[in-house]
């Protein structure tokens, strides 16, 4: 249990550090979102159809983004041999690096969203099911990304590869995410997706770690 | 606990016909050696004969295309955990976050191994004392290579497999490693060690070449 | 070693298959195209564009077909470690990646004349669509991996990891499509199949197997060359750095 | 024998898509057989400038 802590620990801290990716990332999401209006117009009609998808392919596209940082610095400067060879089995240490690139990515998209759905004028009805969707779906990207990370760590352009392997898995936990928030503009029940988009995730969650462990092994060797 | 010849294989550490294959090319194979308390066993060839395999075969990382290894006579395919939380390995690189700092670093890798360990004797044992607080990032190749090998000393490990060790140092840390080492062995632990460098130890020497594949063309798939 | 796991007998085995399965194809396809562009009749509501649906659904077929040998030999690489598996998933992915530009293709020309517009988000289509850059995510795993067992490790795993998603796309694409789409007056794979069209379709489907099978067959015979000649060139230059060592 | 020449106005569609179809089919099988040519090519050059080792090879491992 110390291990993991202490990996956590270290993970997150140097991803909210300076030059980590948490920053980054929020920059991006911001930033994307906020190009939209000047795209679309500023219509608020337009703006709030558009607005589940916009904020959400936004996160997707910035957890996205420090994905090939997930195991690609650790394989560089030798901590993966160690961290193989550590107490912990491979598939629970891809759980938990998955677990900290989520913390250090996808939680802090949580808190700016609402605030970046504001910007689109989106209902408030529907910010507690863009909420709930990002806590719910988030992970799953996160688990699905570990897959893509682990396949291509060590390997140049790793960035381009990893979102053409990517970003078609995504389009399930895409569906359900931007289907609730829309059920819920719409006063509709937004149960349903929400409960999908849980399953989806906690697919995400076993695959994601069996296959990015198989991935990881093949670059230890 | 002086090394114990009539124990030779009882808790030292063998290979019997070991063969390697590292991404589909045989590196060697047949090989055999056996290692007891007290022993340092120095690996030589030529690039790419397989000293860097070998060490991670020996370390777990890879699991060997023929033959086994022993450890305390028991084969690590069946208990690979017990012998990974006997053993120190050293790679080439170093496992360093740079933003993090000298003591930092260590400290991870103390609480990633399981137990809190001591970092002060770890710094001490290489020279760093004064350098604790300094970031990982901004020491000589050097004082990283040194901060590497202080992983040596956070806690016991009978086994200590060591790549390319003195890479990097200056004459007083080479001599400062070369008594380390000497003491470990005296009191009953085991080294391998690819290195080029005579450290003034007295060990066996394990030509790699003698073990090339023989098949002129191995398995061409 | 599994049995056909040796490629000397897989070739043997290989060519033996091979004038079969090449005279099936020519064989099928010119009796296929016989029935589906002379013999057929017109639809009375899509005229005569119901012939496209005689290349568009076995190639849509024929796509996922081939993404489920795909995941199979990645299967068979994976677990009993098959030397030969990774060998036939890269031969057969191009294959595969073929007959989904066929199927979006011909899908799009057959949507066209129906609703005005090249491109309908219809449900279908749209699971071709992801189906197809699952394949290029797979072929691009493979270039992009210099060192042929690892790439096809990889992409052994980016193959079962996929084949675990696609019922999933495939049922969430589905679901997307029935929330954003009213009832569409006209479903994409075409009204009732009649007996007529049975024949010309089964033709065609025979002859799309068939072809999937003669092309697999030369793209993995051309692979098992290429290792082949990879190996000497490697024997090739530790040979002559030996020599002009010693 | 009516169906070949008046595909009616959506004559295009259907002559495009089995253009098309017969495109892709007959370039792929193309390319792959071309592939497999070139490389058992280039085998059989590689193979005959190395005889001794093929002789060896053969008798050595029973692959």
């Amino acid at each position: 249990m110390r291990s993991i802590l202490a990996l956590l620990g270290r993970d997150v801290g140097l991803s909210w550090a300076a030059g980590g990716s948490t920053r980054l990332a929020l920059a991006f999401f911001a930033l994307t979102v906020t190009l939209f209006p000047f795209g679309v117009g500023p219509g608020a009609a337009t703006l709030a159809k558009v607005a589940p998808g916009v904020v959400w392919v936004a996160a997707l596209l910035a957890s996205m983004l420090s994905l090939d940082r997930m195991f690609e610095t650790d394989f560089e400067d030798g901590s993966l041999d160690l961290l193989a060879i550590g107490p912990l089995p491979l598939p629970l240490l891809v759980l938990v690096k998955t677990v900290a690139h989520w913390v250090s990515t996808a939680l802090p998209l949580l808190v700016l969203a609402p605030v970046l759905a504001i910007t689109l004028q989106l209902e408030s009805t529907a910010y507690p099911a863009l909420l709930a969707s990002l806590v719910i779906g988030t992970p799953a990207l996160s688990f699905i990304g570990a897959i893509g990370a682990a396949l291509t760590t060590g390997l140049r352009r790793a960035g381009v590869l990893l979102s053409l392997i990517v970003l078609p898995l995504y389009v399930p936990v895409l569906i359900f995410a931007t289907g609730a928030v829309d059920a819920a503009r719409n006063g509709f029940d937004t149960a349903p997706h929400l409960m999908f988009l849980g399953a989806v995730t906690l697919v995400a969650v076993v695959v994601g770690c069996w296959a990015a462990a198989a991935a990881l092994r093949l670059h230890l060797e | 606990m002086g090394p114990n010849p009539t124990v030779q294989t009882q808790d030292g550490f063998e290979a019997r016909s070991l063969a390697c294959r590292r991404a589909g090319r045989l590196v060697f194979e047949g090989l055999d050696f056996s290692l007891a308390p007290g022993q340092l066993l120095v690996l030589t060839g030529a690039n790419g004969s397989g000293k860097s395999s070998l060490l991670r075969l020996a370390a777990g990382l890879l699991s060997p295309a023929g033959g086994a290894l022993l450890r305390a006579g028991v084969d690590l395919a069946k208990d690979r955990d017990s012998h990974l939380a006997d053993l120190h390995f050293v790679g080439h690189k170093n496992a360093l976050k740079p933003t993090l700092s000298a003591a930092a670093n260590l400290e991870f890798w103390a609480r990633f191994l399981g137990d809190a360990g001591n970092v002060e004797q770890g710094l001490d044992a290489m020279g760093l004392g004064g350098l604790a607080d300094l970031p990982a990032g901004e020491l000589s190749a050097g004082q990283q290579r040194r901060l590497g090998l202080a992983r040596l000393f956070l806690r016991p490990a009978t086994l200590w497999l060591l790549d390319e060790p003195t890479v990097g140092l200056d004459q007083a840390s080479r001599t400062r490693l070369a008594d380390a080492m000497r003491r470990h062995l005296e009191c009953g632990g085991m080294i391998l060690a690819a290195t080029h460098e005579d450290l003034g130890l007295s060990g066996g020497v394990l030509e790699l070449e003698r073990f090339a594949p023989r098949t002129a063309l191995e398995e061409w798939l | 070693m599994h049995k056909f796991a040796n490629p000397t007998r897989f070739l043997k085995l290989a060519a033996a298959v091979f004038p079969w399965a090449a005279g099936l194809t020519i064989a099928l396809f010119a009796a296929g195209l016989v029935m589906a562009l002379v013999f057929s009749p017109d639809d009375y509501q899509q005229g005569s564009t119901v012939r496209i649906m005689y290349l568009h659904v076995p190639a849509a077929w024929m796509a996922l077909f081939t993404y489920t040998v795909l995941a199979a030999s990645g299967a068979a690489s994976l677990i009993w470690k098959h030397p030969l598996a990774d060998v036939a998933g890269k031969a057969a992915a191009p294959i595969g990646a073929m007959f989904t530009a066929l199927a979006l293709v011909t899908g799009m020309l057959w949507g066209e004349p129906m609703w005005g517009t090249w491109w309908v988000w219809d449900a279908r289509l749209t699971s071709v669509l992801v189906l197809f850059f699952l394949y290029l995510g797979y072929m691009a795993v493979w270039d992009a991996i210099d060192n042929r067992a690892t790439a096809g490790k990889a992409a052994a795993i980016l193959a079962v990891v996929g084949f675990i998603n696609v019922p999933i796309i495939k049922f969430s694409v589905d679901w997307w499509n029935t929330l954003h789409q009213p009832a569409s007056v006209f479903r994409m794979d075409g009204p009732t199949i009649d007996a007529s069209m049975l024949w010309p379709l089964g033709l065609m489907f025979g002859a799309f197997n068939a072809y999937f099978v003669t092309v697999l067959i030369w793209r993995i015979r051309a692979e098992l060359q290429a290792r082949r000649v990879r190996a000497l060139e490697d024997l090739l230059v530790r040979q002559t750095e030996r020599e002009s060592a010693v | 024998m009516t169906g070949v020449f008046d595909m009616g106005v959506y004559a295009p569609y259907v002559w495009g898509s089995y253009g098309i179809g017969v495109l892709l089919l007959a370039g792929l099988a193309y390319q792959s057989w071309r592939r497999a040519r070139i490389t058992a090519a280039r085998l059989a050059a590689l193979e005959a400038k190395a005889p001794h080792r093929r002789r060896r090879r053969e008798t050595g491992d029973g692959s």
